[in-house]
């Protein structure tokens, strides 16, 4: 039986498995408030992934606030933090968008295809701000090098990079590889995607006029990724089948890439009103956020949403977290030129729902309603927590053990070459061979330079215009961040912008991935806190502003967290490409002279 | 010596591209009349010895630690006929 | 005179289309784009397949794209002497589609690799290699993970006697291929399958640090003049 | 509704190195006693119709065109039992 809002209305009292979804009895509590009533199943289903901390950055929005406050005055900042990802001015009507996220969690568990999804939601981000992807970075950290586990997830990422990064035709210019005992049973795969779009062709997650149609395309909704959604569907419906449900994704790199080429047609043909990709949160986030953002309401059904496997239920679909899909909004005259679009690059699109005005979500189901919720409530007016944190016992004991206590080593000879041969200094070749470098023929520079560099003439029809090119690095040192998290982010930040700028470019924006252990730990909420505190300051000094990323909690096995690792990805760019600083000595006979310190 | 057959294939709820891949080509190649395409792996091991018991369990054991990958795979083995 | 034309294939899934059609307009000829679907050749003068995952290289690499309807076009074609280039998943594609003898299966070491490699010009008569001498080393790009060539020994043998292995891998065989085969011809010489990417060394400034994959675009050029 | 099998291994001349790198493994992972690992692809068809002749002529040559290539594999068409 469809657990309808009428039923809802009729059965208050019925139980509902909020805590085993991860809310809280207040969190609950503050939906029923919110809507007079209980949940339907649906309507929890949405609470519960948009409230979550993944999606709704309840613990860190407090802290984060200070990359808008603290930001220094930016003129290149074209779309900042909020939006999926962040657009930066790089002359000449052309403008970059990049951004980094974590996919730890997935590729701990299944490292090929976590870290490929982990690819492909990034690289949807930056095509839903209407750009064209243009290159990949990933910074990745593993635990020991000889540690058996090790041996399962190193090689599992860097093909799931490898396949799906290549397969999508977009060079991977740049990364890390790091390895530290701390993050056995919690690696650290943090994805880059960095795009181009003109600058007056920004598009945003947002659905307006009344009428418009909303249309679903990319691959259909299978059961993947809803491992929490059982606990709804066992608890409604008593179903053993719906008990056992997939937590891994699957990624179609194939699909991702005609979805790409597929976007950009909408894009140059100007038939996209709004568009917004699924992630984490699929058909839940996408459906809030672009009504939340638009004229305020929505009607969908969810009958309508293509099913991989039909026996999925509402709550269901608006849970998975099925791969390589895009929601648009599009007006009723341009709807039979969108489809045609994708019928050309045999992307399948449906039209599931409209835009309203009636300041409702509201989704149907064979007939009967299921949710009917204003969206901001979920979108934007999720809880937020003023975590209570301190500083962790032994900080200062740490601090104050110094290296000279270290016995000298006798043969310097034998340290020198145990250096070189320690995981961390070697050569990282074994990976970044694996990866493209070269596709789409505008690489710069790439492995082994310190910073990525692109050139942005011959990116796209119409940039001929331009002789810029952009450098991207990404750094961060989890061991310094672990002896003071505040001058950590910084140093991570400095490293990055170093990168850069040794390449002959302006550095002019900032990315960055949070690795943080819980955040209901005082002592790792206090390294969060003084890691942004550090981020923000830094980019103040520096005059470069935070333009968007992402906070990983809960890396951590048992209550050992990792340390705390935030990774800082810069952007930079060079009037003139052509006058790129290469990596190396280049010439016999040239002088070699220090900078700094 | 005696042969031993490891089918690996994904499990039946999670997205198998390549199978979808052909199923959508074949219409455009001019086959019709097929549902469904799931494409998996096929294993041949050699053993030295007779395909017993002891050797099946041996085999069980690799293609539950080596062959398949079973948060997203099944497997079933088999002997040769 | 006008330009020659060449066409640039477009597959759902292929990804150097862009820098064929670079390399070839840098060489002063027109790049024609032409589209798997289509069953038309739009006149031109020669073809090149570019690198990719046509079809994600599922089931394996080109064989759903030799179905095509443009192939059903560009197979006769070419063995009636159109001048064909296939770079890596074009190679694959040109031997799904029997217009080269042989397959491309998994490289060796089991990964896929992307480097810069050493490469001896072995037949410098073909359609594309005309710009080379015989024995020329260059440099240019590989990229791929499954270009270990492979073919039985009769073929093998007929290849190297009659001149159509036109790429050898020098300084390291980076896929485990027979004879360390980077390339073939068909027996006319106008149909040529390699897995380095003349494409990405066509350019000072972008792609692999040499420009020796601009010989190839003279080659056609130069054939086209000379006719 | 059937379901048939196509089974589709390289021709025993043609190197495997995805079977021999198991092989290799083997031994490392405590399993003795195998001879050679060949590594090959198990496709699943699920016809509309029953796995008559006629379904099954046109499996086969859809193995022959299309699931193989016949220039470096083998392969066998079977119905489930
Ligand atoms: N995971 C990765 N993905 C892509 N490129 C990487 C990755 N790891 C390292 N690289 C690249 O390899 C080169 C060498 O890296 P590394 O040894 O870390 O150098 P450095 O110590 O100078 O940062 C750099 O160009 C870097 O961008």
């Amino acid at each position: 039986m469809t657990d309808s809002v009428e039923r809802a209305a009729q059965t208050p009292d019925e139980p509902q498995p909020y805590a085993e979804l991860g809310m809280k009895s207040d969190e609950y509590e503050r939906v029923r408030a919110i809507l007079g009533r209980r949940p339907t199943a649906s309507e929890l289903a949405i609470y519960s992934v948009m409230w979550s901390e993944h999606c709704s950055y309840k613990s860190s929005k407090v802290h984060l606030r200070q990359f808008g406050t603290k930001a220094p005055k930016s003129d290149a900042l074209l779309v900042g933090m909020g939006e999926n990802a962040g657009v930066v001015d790089i002359g000449d009507g052309w403008a970059a968008t990049f951004k980094i996220e974590s996919h730890n969690h997935p590729s701990y568990v299944e490292p090929h295809q976590g870290a490929a999804t982990g690819v492909g939601g990034i690289v949807r981000d930056i095509m839903s701000m209407g750009a064209r992807p243009i290159a990949v970075m990933d910074s990745l950290r593993f635990g020991a090098l000889d540690a058996p586990d090790t041996r399962r997830v190193l090689p599992g990422v860097v093909e799931g990079i490898s396949s799906y990064g290549n397969c999508l035709g977009l060079p991977n210019i740049g990364g890390e590889v790091l390895f530290d005992p701390c993050y056995i049973g919690n690696p650290l795969v943090n994805a880059l995607c960095v795009g181009l779009l003109r600058k007056d062709q920004i598009k945003l997650a947002t659905a307006p006029g009344p009428g418009n149609k909303v249309v679903l395309f990319g691959a259909s909704t299978g059961p993947d990724g809803i491992g929490g959604a059982s606990v709804l569907a066992s608890a409604t419906f008593e179903e053993e089948s719906h008990a056992k449900r997939p937590a891994v994704q699957v990624g179609d790199p194939f699909m991702e890439k005609l979805l790409i080429e597929c976007c950009l047609e909408l894009f140059e043909a100007d038939v996209v009103v709004g568009i917004q990709d699924l992630g984490a949160a699929g058909v839940s986030c996408a459906t809030t956020e672009l009504a939340a953002k638009g004229t305020g309401g929505m009607r969908v059904d969810l009958g309508l949403v293509p099913l991989r496997d039909p026996s999925l239920l509402p709550e269901e679909i608006l849970m998975s977290e099925s791969q390589e899909r895009m929601m648009a909004v599009v007006t009723p005259e341009d709807i039979d030129a969108f489809m045609a679009i994708c019928a050309r690059w045999d992307v399948p699109a449906t039209v599931i729902g409209e835009v309203t005005d009636t300041g409702r979500l509201v989704m149907t189901w064979k007939g009967e309603v299921i949710v009917d919720i204003p969206p901001g409530t979920a979108a934007d007016e999720g809880p937020v927590y003023e975590r209570p944190y301190h500083e962790p016992a032994g900080q200062s004991a740490l601090n104050s053990d110094h290296p000279a206590r270290l016995p000298r080593p006798a043969d310097l000879r034998a340290t020198l070459l145990d250096l070189l041969g320690s995981a961390n200094l070697a050569s990282k070749e074994w990976v970044t061979s694996q990866y493209d470098r070269y596709v789409r023929g505008n690489t710069v520079l790439a492995m082994p330079a310190d910073a990525g560099v692109l050139r942005v003439g011959e990116v796209m029809p119409g940039a001929e215009n331009t002789d810029r090119g952009i450098a991207l690095a990404t750094d961060g040192n989890g061991r310094y961040a672990r002896l003071d998290p505040y001058a950590g982010a910084q140093l991570a930040l400095a490293e990055a912008y170093r990168n850069v700028a040794v390449t002959g470019a302006r550095p002019l924006a900032v990315t960055n991935c949070l690795n943080f252990g819980s955040p209901e730990d005082p002592e790792v909420m206090w390294q969060f806190a003084e890691a942004v505190r550090g981020l923000a300051d830094a980019c103040r000094t520096l005059g470069v502003p935070v333009t968007g990323g992402n906070v990983s909690f809960y890396n951590q096995t048992g209550s050992t967290p990792i340390h705390p690792t935030p990774v800082v990805g810069v952007l930079g760019v060079l009037d003139d490409v052509r006058r790129r600083v290469p990596h190396g000595f280049t010439a016999p006979g040239l002088k070699v002279v220090l900078l700094g310190d | 010596m005696a042969r031993v057959i490891v089918d690996v294939m994904l499990k039946p709820e999670i997205l198998d591209p390549q199978g979808q891949a052909i199923a959508r080509a074949l219409p455009r190649l001019g086959f019709s009349g097929v549902a469904g395409v799931r494409q998996g792996k096929r294993f041949e091991i050699e053993l030295d010895g007779p395909a017993d018991e002891a050797a099946l369990s041996d085999v069980r054991k690799m293609a539950e630690t080596l062959l398949a990958n079973t948060v997203i795979e099944d497997y079933a083995v088999r002997v040769e006929p | 005179m006008s330009a020659a034309r060449v066409g640039v294939v477009t597959f759902p899934g292929t990804l150097d289309d862009q820098d064929a059609a670079r390399a070839v307009r840098h060489a002063g000829a027109e790049a024609v784009p032409l589209w798997h679907a289509d069953r038309d050749l739009r006149g031109v003068d020669a073809v090149f397949l570019p690198g990719g995952f046509s079809y994600g290289d599922y089931l394996r690499c080109g064989a759903i794209s030799r179905f095509a309807p443009l192939m059903e076009e560009l197979i006769p074609a070419a063995r009636a002497g159109l001048p064909v280039l296939g770079t890596c998943n074009g190679f694959q594609i040109l031997c799904e589609a029997h217009l080269l003898p042989g397959a491309l299966t998994r490289n060796q070491g089991l990964h896929y690799v992307c480097r810069d490699q050493r490469i001896r010009v072995e037949n410098a008569a073909t359609a594309w290699t005309g710009g080379y001498t015989s024995g020329q080393e260059i440099l240019l790009p590989i990229k791929h993970g499954e270009g270990r060539y492979v073919a039985d020994e009769a073929t093998v043998a007929a290849l190297e006697a009659g001149g159509q292995v036109v790429f050898r891998y020098l300084g390291g065989n980076p896929n485990g291929s027979i004879n360390d085969i980077a390339g073939v011809s068909n027996e006319a010489g106008n149909v040529v399958g390699l897995m380095p990417h003349p494409e990405h060394a066509v350019e000072e400034l972008t792609g692999a640090p040499s420009v020796d994959g601009r010989g190839f675009f003279t080659s056609i050029l130069k054939r086209f003049v000379n006719l």
